[in-house]
């Protein structure tokens, strides 16, 4: 098999393939996961190949969803449960916070939750304020959870992988607008660590640190102002919140002497907001201007496609506000 | 009360259906915003038969699949199909679509695209209605799937400990998107968990909208009075779970029986072998329905998009700042330099 | 099967009681890890007699009044109570406390501070039994005031939809804090709500020990064999909820009464007059669990505090980097001025 | 009554105490809101004078009394919920952040919501992981929600007041261990203004920002530091997080030209993230160092109270983070 050009969706749906197939105690659940084959398709057929004991089809539960995924992986088994929306994180959060999370912390190190979290977020279906939101955030403010967020076809295969390898809970989180892209996987190269980030792009004037899709907003804002005005950006994927690869960032903002964020979320509080404040903290003295935060607004999203759309950073945005660091 | 003859029944059943076929064409025409549409053709005696029985002051909500409630309550179809399309001219300026509709001015507190979500919000217009002294009922609209949702057995657990004026509607069309009713649970009579809560509890039949009227009236007069009560309504949904679903996880058979059990053709067959009206009547009344729900459809064509700057509207009370706009604050910021 | 003689179980339920008075003791002489301190006394029934039922391989969670439980399955004192003082040398290391005490040997997947927060986790140990065709059943216990939480019903209707071998234990000591049960909801037949959802449900007087039991034998052996069971013990909670808790909001006679339905007096009266012990053999078994627990309580106040440096560990696996400190982090950044 | 000497508790029950008097359409509803008189005892006997129906317990259900609230501030009254701990939040997200958050907006501003959420965090009284925790970067990273959070009782009383008079939901958010503190509060006095932040402190070498129960432990440093080591470092508290007055927090640090921030929640994605980010952001030529967070540890609260204790920050910490940044 090795290369292979597939979508977004298929290699996810790829590395949970593998990941059932090497090992047993892999078993998903979640609404709709199984018979329908997910909401947007990423576990289709895999019910027909592993059965219905391993890809389970559970009623609208969300919470004791995820409490039954910690109590499975507490148990020997390697769940991945999955979340139709980021947005209905707010039925699980207790579970995600106050169980999974901290079940390592509270009970010593006697044992961990080596469970994976899938879910999708963000933009662009039209589909509103509770169907559209960017949610990590929420997330990494949690200690004691890690966070993938793919934004492309290999990473979400070789994310999703190691994901199930992690000792410890995974939120993995999908987006939406990503799921129809083409690319290729090489399923037996050596991936990216993980926990690395990804340079995408290089370029000595500034620096676009951001991850899921907004990487892809970001490389062809980086490409505009390479043509159009000459700056040379860097595009740094970030692929995992937690953990942070901080050592990729420091040298590059070093060099670079600017640095821009870029995250769909809403700003205030957000992964925008960590990631300002750290490379700030870290890199003051090489840097020219204040680290630049470009995030979603901070107002819920519309159904109205206009008005949706203009709600989280665009590229044309992007690439903007990097060519007015150059004044 | 108005709305409790069958003609009247069937009048407002047609006009659901029709409506669900016109948000049908909008998707088609790619004029609706996204494919998050989800009809409720099959289920049209239970929110006519529902909300037969609701007055002036009562208060509502839906879950995503809730045209046909709102409809049923008297929205005007115009304000809602701009609304599915996303247009300045519907009933939330384009902010809401179709599964985050509401208005106040006729009890809707709002459609909900969170399942369950919109649930524990009847317990709190119950507590108004009691201190109000207002005698409104606060009626809970949703899905077989929201069964699944602990947030309904802790709304009603509290509307029957407070012996609240409110009343949860099931709407079970038999499947939660492919999931079957009776792969979401192992007990699918649904009402019995209401009753051990102890609320006044039954299951109704949605074949024909008279006997949900007759359900609705006996629970409501209940809720009314202080016992809140469960109303589980079987029927089908004909189609898949939103525009594009085609349901492959249903056999043909099934669909086949189930389309059998259309609410609207059944009101119309007895109102043709009673004799209440005739196929000429009848026609009559369909094309005219039609036309109303044409013009709907015009529109929320011919509507305006909301203008960008209402994005930044509406978070907060309109007495307090708008949220500071990403590029004005980063254009301030690196002003600076 | 272990401990089920009434001299066994009385043995069982003694040292329960005598842990418990302990525990407050080491509150009141300070050495205790605060004040959220949830006493079983006048419960003991209820997790000795379901325990008297696990086995080797089954799992369990509790809720925060948990210490009963896990001494019944077998939980060394020495080590509890050194975690209720919050030292290295208890079950978590100090991190976790009264409230979140787990031991994986035992099977006790963890207490938990949160109502409800510990039920699904039997869920996903049940398809963890059924993957591994392991036998092991897993058994949630929880009390009264976590029939308020949704997560129950959610938890309830997986285990009965997937037919796992899952038991849920309620522990039905009439209150949640100052709410009475009556006022917490308007059915207090607990047992009907989980019969609603297909599980095979009781309810059972927690006076006698062997009524315990045996009903628990009957509902295991249902829930091993697939059918998840539901079992709510009445008992009395003697004392206030928490340490500091003098339960103002009870009438003196009602605890009176309640403190009548004492289930270790009433096993010992059994056993005076059924001939099986005498009042020397039990003063002397009530003397030598006297002595064990007070050792525990010894060993609780010698052990150490955690060290600092512990506080950042197990955040992660032990393969992981640690968190770093926010002290060595600031002095980095401020290392570069 | 005017001037009077009282604690942060009972300033508290004083504020919802007139709010109850003179508006007969506010309601409180919670866990042991009423015959128990609160877990913390704000609410201590109002149930005796203003009755069942207006005092409400409820079972232990803290979705549906979120969501309950939404649907009672829909339709005309003004409840105000409990919630014993904000480390039980992660049960109420949906109702708080999809519903309560987002209905003003999603239904185009037809109608607000404005109920109150009283909750109360922090550590303190070695309650462990799932009860000692400061959430309100959750909060606070929610359009729609404001946040207000009283470290005076002053505040305690002003800003709850005030808080029951705003049009949109508000999460109040009490501090554990202050409900003791002893203080004066004069209810005639004309109080600071919803959401303006309150300089406790004046001193021109350095700004501290901070709000809760770290304002008392910045304002110790502060007097190390000005006894100590002669640095005037200025105390402002922002009482409210949304809004947030930056307006008074920008001419501060341009003159100060060295900021720190100080929180109690976890650092990563925090509270402190955002307030650093938007300091750098609008202050930056003015910055002689980078922002300092002073923060919540990254990792979850023991009950341990040694180690409890050292995952937030102390008086002691602030003093000496503060005194590396004068070398
Ligand atoms: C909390 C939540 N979980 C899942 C979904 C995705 N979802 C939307 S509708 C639906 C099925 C709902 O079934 P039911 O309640 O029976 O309503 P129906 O669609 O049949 O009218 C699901 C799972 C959602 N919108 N919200
Ligand atoms: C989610 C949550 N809500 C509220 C609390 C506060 N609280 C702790 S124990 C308790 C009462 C629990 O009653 P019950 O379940 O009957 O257990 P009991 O204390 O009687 O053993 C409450 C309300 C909590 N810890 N967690
Ligand atoms: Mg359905
Ligand atoms: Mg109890």
């Amino acid at each position: 098999m090795a290369l292979q050009e597939t979508t977004y969706r298929d290699a996810l749906r790829l590395a949970l393939h593998e990941a059932m197939q090497t090992d047993d105690t892999v078993i998903l659940l979640g609404e709709e996961v199984g018979r329908y084959g997910g909401a947007y398709g990423v576990t289709k057929d895999l019910i027909k190949e592993f059965g219905a004991d391993r890809v389970i089809d559970t009623p609208i539960s969300e919470a004791a969803i995820v409490g039954t995924a910690v109590g499975a992986a507490m148990t020997g088994l390697r769940p991945v449960a999955e979340l139709m929306y980021v947005d209905f994180i707010g039925m699980t959060m207790d579970q995600l916070a106050n169980q999974a999370a901290k079940i390592r912390y509270m009970f010593g190190g006697q044992i961990g939750v080596p469970m994976v979290l899938r879910t999708q977020g963000g933009t662009g279906r039209s589909a509103g304020a509770q169907h559209s939101q960017s949610l990590e955030a929420y997330v990494m403010h949690t200690p004691g959870l890690r966070l993938a967020m793919p934004a492309t076809v290999e990473d979400a295969y070789h994310l999703l992988r190691q994901s199930l390898q992690q000792p410890d809970p995974v939120v993995f989180i999908e987006h939406k607008g990503l799921y129809t892209m083409k690319g290729t996987v090489d399923a037996d190269a050596e991936p990216v660590a993980w926990g690395q980030a990804n340079l995408l792009r290089a370029g000595a004037d500034l620096v676009i640190v951001t991850y899921s899709r907004q990487v892809h907003h970001a490389l062809v804002a980086a490409q505009t102002l390479h043509s159009e005005h000459g700056i040379n950006a860097a595009v740094l994927d970030l692929r995992t919140l937690n953990p942070l690869d901080f050592d990729t960032i420091r040298p590059l903002v070093e060099d670079a002497g600017r640095a821009m964020v870029v995250s769909e979320g809403v700003m205030t509080c957000g992964v925008a907001a960590e990631l300002a404040a750290r490379i700030t903290e870290e890199c003051f003295d090489f840097l020219e201007d204040p680290v630049v935060r470009v995030a979603g607004e901070d107002i819920p999203i519309s159904v109205s496609p206009l008005l949706e759309q203009n709600s989280v950073p665009t590229p044309e945005l992007i690439a903007e506000t990097a060519r007015k660091m150059f004044p | 009360m108005k709305n409790t003859t069958l003609p009247q029944l069937y009048q407002e059943m047609r006009r659901v259906r029709t409506f669900e076929e016109r948000v049908g064409e909008l998707f088609v025409r790619g004029q609706s915003a996204g494919s998050m549409l989800h009809l409720s053709i099959g289920e049209e005696s239970a929110a006519v038969g529902v909300c037969a029985r609701m007055r002036d002051g009562d208060t509502f909500t839906t879950h995503h699949r809730g045209h046909g409630i709102f409809l049923a309550r008297g929205a005007d179809p115009d304000r809602m199909m701009a609304e599915i399309a996303g247009k300045d001219t519907g009933y939330c300026h384009g902010k809401g679509g179709s599964m985050h509709i509401a208005d106040m001015g006729l009890g809707h507190l709002g459609a909900n695209a969170i399942v369950g979500g919109g649930i524990p919000a009847v317990v709190g217009a119950g507590l108004s209605a009691r201190h109000q002294k207002s005698g409104a009922v606060s009626v809970a609209f949703f899905g077989d799937g929201a069964t699944g949702q602990g947030i309904l057995y802790e709304s009603m657990n509290m509307a029957a400990l407070w012996k609240l004026p409110v009343m949860f509607v099931c709407i079970n069309n038999q499947y939660g998107m492919g999931t079957r009713i009776d792969q979401a649970t192992a007990n699918p009579d649904l009402h019995e968990r209401a009753a051990a809560f102890g609320l006044a509890a039954r299951t109704v039949d949605g074949l024909e909208v008279e006997d949900v009227v007759e359900a609705a009236t006996d629970l409501m007069e209940q809720a009314r009075g202080g016992t809140p009560a469960f109303l589980a309504i079987d029927c089908y949904r004909f189609y898949g779970h939103a525009r594009k679903d085609k349901s492959p996880y249903r056999e043909e058979l099934e669909e086949e029986e189930g389309r059998k059990k259309d609410p609207v053709l059944q009101a119309r067959e007895k109102l043709l072998t009673t004799g209440l009206m005739d196929t000429a009547e009848l026609d009559a009344l369909d094309d005219e329905i039609a036309r109303e729900m044409d013009a709907a459809i015009d529109f929320a064509i011919a509507g305006e998009e909301p203008q960008m700057q209402s994005m930044f509207r509406d978070v907060y009370a309109p007495t307090e700042p708008e949220p500071e706009p990403v590029r004005t604050r980063l254009d301030r910021i690196l002003a600076q330099g």
